[in-house]
């Protein structure tokens, strides 16, 4: 054992078990850690969020003359009429600029890459035979399953169509495999948090407590 | 000017499947069709949610997930506050303490604003408070952990997350559980529903967070984009089936079309 | 309350306290269980293999934060080892502001083994913009004029021949979440070609799953165990293969109160 | 006229970002191209408002904690804090900002993110492994058909992926994979597909100015 002399050690220490005492129960300790750690991470944005206004708007304009820069500082400030009464209209740009943004950029990747790519990858021999024609039964029952396994959840996603006789059968099916993914997925990912929590431990084993 | 190598079928049918849904939008707005959808349960625990809270007399909270309105995950973002308009409105109508968490700063206003404008058309301005819509930090671990502190000490009794949720999810829902808060989820962020099915009440899978705006406002120009989107979706399985059968006859052509 | 009810609703902290010492355990004292490697593990070593040395450049996205660095930072260090080994160059960028600090961590490591920064590896830093960023980045790899260390990207040779993301032989995302492998195969793999494989937290793997088997994603490391995987492959060892053996035991332990949970709950429907 | 600025200026944007990633060549007369105007212009300038409005959003968190303090709210101590905390990081991290390559200032400011708000965040995400472990314990139970078919499926998945699933029996990893491989892609494929569908048909809809919630009244 050889137990950490740094004062800085100590307050990671101390910050990791502040949060992990939360399992137990919520407590003063959580609490104050809590508040120190929205503090922190938002005062570390608000810098970061300074520097960023700074390197890529306000150098580029003072030195490079590029004064399409005063657009977005104006449509930032635009932001702040909120406060002002009656002009809560006036920071409506900016957020129409950003909302832009994102629709722009979310509308052909989405039905691209999501939706056509996706469909497109389950466009699948249905009948497998290997490169010596001899037919591969596991193989077509594995394509078999991807192609009508897709089709049967899509369906529990048909909303506009009361979901009766043989379509409330294939929509429940639907449900199933959908229960089966998750399951999946949900076991997949045991594995990812426990090495969250394990890289916490020997954080602690090693840097304060010295033990591995 | 030309369209990049790859897009060209992307592009195409993006257009076309854009002209279907504006002129089904546009004949349900008239009238001219009626659409009617089918019940998801999820969306109608919204309001035993709220009603639950208001007898308990304690807060509901309701999260719009953690993306930012500039990404691609920007209508997920957008579909939760969709949601938000109605859950306004029945925490309103019930005078039940909603409380907002902010993640992302640029969804601050965005939320403010939708929540604001509820309280307005409810009639009741003076419920809207400084506190209603709380920027937490954007920082996600410690926005979880703002949100924890709030439902132990708010003693929470509803809790609503419909949006893009990552890690936070079960963090949130099993947070949540712990309060017995009673909870209502819902992702398009395909790894995260799990974690919503096996810890909250009800679950929004995928597309039934978009379908929430519509089928809780009963909007007919929303209603219509349902009905549309059940047409693409339809366009696109006759797709997968034709493909697949025309590759089990060595026949390529559609996938290939695909990508072109 | 019968026993049977009991352990139906075992109080959460018992759980809890049983995964902290169940996992502190073997990490003092390791057992050594044997693991097999997947096949989207393999392929990510098996193109790195066909690489060659005196052309070809590689790409690495660090896009991490010290947060999920347990799960993805092996992956990393796992992967530039064995770049280094087969003695190939490689390129750093980071689409996360947390992303360079990760980095760095590794560059310094070589450096103390003896590799020279500029000569063998190089870090362009941190790109604001998440999915914006990416995009620019694969049409436009110069838009980053400086490097981390102030050097301007003209005087670093190993990005004489690159002008766009189809430039580097391979692109390996090392990727936590938003923006990440996703955004890469909307903006690099399917517009332009890139060949691209990522390491991924082993959260995002079942959705990562159907871009692997699309061949969007050439090759995949699955989290902490797709570190400890390459680690046997390559066969330098790390930190990886160490901590699998703790993560076994915490899938043991959780399997067991689900099945302590079920069984209790079908002994107490019989009565 | 405050409704259809805002409107035609997300039409705008949103059509640039559109066009910057799928086209090439210039737009005949702006003697550019999609993508020029996006990297150069609207990428940055998106930038730099979002940068604005993490000012907005910390304005709330700064008014509401301020007004505890002032009011000597119970756990007042704590909103003391989080606002001194938030002023400390907000000053140390600007200097940082401006002053990337004096060693002192990066060195300073790489402790005190390190060793507080690092850990910190590193121990809320591992808290993550205790959740899991009692949602799983509290949910997967074979009450109905669909929640054996849930719970089956991850116990298979989780002995699988850990290495001491090939010991307890030889094939649970193939019978992973197989799951993660088939059906989990096919489940995962299809609720991309709808959920992509859905997106689409949001976004458009506000592109078009058919939803305008966001833009609130008047």
């Amino acid at each position: 054992m050889n137990i950490s002399t740094s004062i800085w050690t100590w307050v990671m220490a101390a910050c990791i078990l502040a949060i992990f005492s939360f399992i137990y129960k919520e407590n003063p300790i959580y609490r104050f850690a809590e508040h120190v750690f929205v503090g922190s991470t938002a005062g570390h944005a608000i810098g970061m969020a300074v520097g960023n206004i700074h390197r890529f708007g306000w150098v580029p304009l003072t030195t490079k003359n590029e004064w399409h820069f005063i657009i977005p500082a104006i449509l930032g400030l635009m932001l702040y009429a909120r406060f002002i009464k009656g002009y809560t209209w006036v920071s409506r740009w900016p957020i129409a600029y950003l909302v832009g943004n994102g629709v722009g950029l979310s509308l052909f990747t989405s039905l691209n890459s999501q939706a056509i790519l996706q469909a497109r990858a389950t466009m699948i021999d249905l009948i497998v035979h290997d490169k010596a024609g001899k037919f591969l039964l596991n193989r077509t029952f594995d394509n078999f399953l991807l192609v009508f396994g897709v089709l049967i959840v899509l369906t529990y996603f048909i909303f506009s169509i009361p979901q009766n006789g043989p379509m409330r059968k294939v929509s429940q099916a639907g449900r199933w495999l959908m229960m089966l993914t998750f399951g999946v997925s949900f076991g997949n990912v045991v594995a990812g948090r426990i090495s969250l929590l394990l890289g916490q431990i020997s954080i602690l084993l090693t840097r304060w407590l010295g033990v591995i | 000017m030309e369209l990049v190598k790859g897009n060209i079928f992307g592009f195409w049918a993006m257009v076309v499947v854009s002209i279907c849904v504006v002129l089904v939008v546009y004949l349900t707005k008239n009238g001219k069709f009626l659409v009617k959808l089918r019940r998801i349960a999820g969306l109608e625990a919204i309001e035993e949610a709220i009603g639950r809270a208001t007898e308990m007399g304690k807060p509901v909270h309701f999260s719009p997930g953690i993306a930012d309105v500039t990404g691609d995950t920007a209508p997920q973002t957008f579909a939760a506050l969709e949601v938000l308009t109605y859950v306004t409105t029945l925490s309103a109508k019930y005078n039940a303490e909603l409380i907002v968490t902010i993640r992302m700063p640029n969804v601050f206003p965005l939320a403010q604003e939708v929540v604001r404008q509820g309280y307005l058309a409810a009639g009741k301005p003076d419920l809207f408070q400084e506190e209603t819509v709380r920027f937490l930090s954007s920082e996600q671990f410690a926005y979880i952990a703002g949100v924890l502190g709030i439902f132990t000490r708010q003693r929470v009794a509803a809790n609503l997350m419909i949006g893009a949720f990552w890690a936070e999810s079960l963090l949130m829902a099993e947070g949540g559980s712990q309060v017995g808060a009673i909870q209502v989820a819902g992702t398009a962020n395909m790894h995260q529903i799990p974690f919503f099915v096996a810890a909250c009440d009800y679950t929004l899978i995928g597309e039934e967070i978009y379908a929430g705006g519509a089928y809780l406002s009963q909007d007919k120009v929303r209603l219509g984009s349902i009905a549309a989107q059940d047409y693409v979706k339809f366009a696109l399985m006759a797709s997968i089936l034709v493909g697949a059968v025309m590759m089990t006859s060595g026949n390529d052509w559609l996938r290939v079309l695909f990508v072109k | 309350m019968n026993w049977a009810n009991k352990l139906q609703s075992i109080d959460r902290r018992i759980i809890y306290t049983i995964l902290l010492i169940g996992l502190t355990i073997p990490l003092i004292w390791p057992i050594g269980i044997p693991l097999a490697v997947n096949d989207t593990t393999r392929a990510v070593y098996k193109i790195i293999e066909d690489l060659d040395p005196a052309t070809d450049v590689v790409l690495l996205s660090f896009d991490y934060s010290p947060a999920s660095a347990p799960d993805i930072h092996p992956s990393a260090v796992a992967i530039v080892e064995h770049l280094t080994k087969r003695g190939i160059k490689w390129v750093g960028v980071s689409f996360w502001p947390e992303g360079p600090q990760m980095s760095e961590g590794i560059m310094r490591n070589l450096e103390t083994r003896g590799l020279k920064y500029g000569v063998d590896f190089i870090d362009l830093g941190f790109m604001a913009g998440a999915e914006n960023a990416i995009a620019e980045f694969a049409q436009n790899s110069r838009v980053i004029t400086t490097d981390v260390r102030g050097t301007h990207i003209d005087n670093l040779p190993l990005m004489n021949n690159i002008t766009t993301m189809k430039d580097f032989a391979f692109v390996i995302g090392i990727s936590a979440g938003d923006p990440g492998y996703n955004a890469f195969i909307r903006q690099a793999v399917d517009p332009m070609g890139v060949k691209f494989a990522a390491a991924i937290v082993t959260v995002s793997v079942p959705a990562a799953m159907p871009f692997y088997a699309s061949g969007q994603l050439r090759g995949m490391l699955q989290g902490l165990r797709g570190a400890a995987e390459y680690e046997s492959l390559t066969g330098v060892a790390g930190r990886g293969a160490a901590m699998m053996d703790a993560q076994s035991i915490g899938h043991l332990i959780i399997v067991a109160f689900i099945a302590v949970g079920n069984f209790a709950y079908f002994l107490s429907k019989k009565k | 006229m405050r409704r259809e600025i805002p409107l035609l200026i997300t039409f705008l944007v949103g059509i640039i970002f559109l066009f910057g990633p799928i086209t090439t060549g210039n737009i005949p007369v702006l003697e550019m191209s999609f993508r020029q105007i996006v990297s150069t212009y609207l990428s940055p300038w998106t930038t730099i408002i979002t940068a604005f409005a993490i000012g907005l959003a910390s304005i709330n968190l700064l008014r509401l904690h301020g007004s505890y303090v002032a009011r000597k709210r119970s756990g007042w101590i704590n909103s003391a804090a989080l606002v001194i905390s938030m002023l400390f990081f907000t000053v140390a991290r600007i200097i940082r900002e401006l002053r990337p390559t004096d060693p002192e200032v990066v060195a300073f400011y790489g402790r005190i993110f390190d060793n507080i708000a690092a850990p910190l965040s590193g121990a809320m995400f591992a808290i993550l492994a205790f959740y899991i472990a009692s949602a799983s314990y509290r949910a997967f139970r074979a009450r109905s058909l669909e929640a054996s078919v849930l719970l089956v499926a991850a116990i298979i998945v989780m002995l699988g992926a850990a290495p001491v699933g090939a010991l307890i029996w030889d094939y649970f990893p193939s019978l992973q994979r197989w799951l993660l491989a088939v059906p989990n892609t096919a489940g995962q494929r299809a609720i991309i597909i709808g959920a992509a569908i859905g997106g689409f048909a949001t976004s458009l809809r506000i592109l078009f100015g058919l939803e305008r919630g966001y833009l609130g009244g008047d």
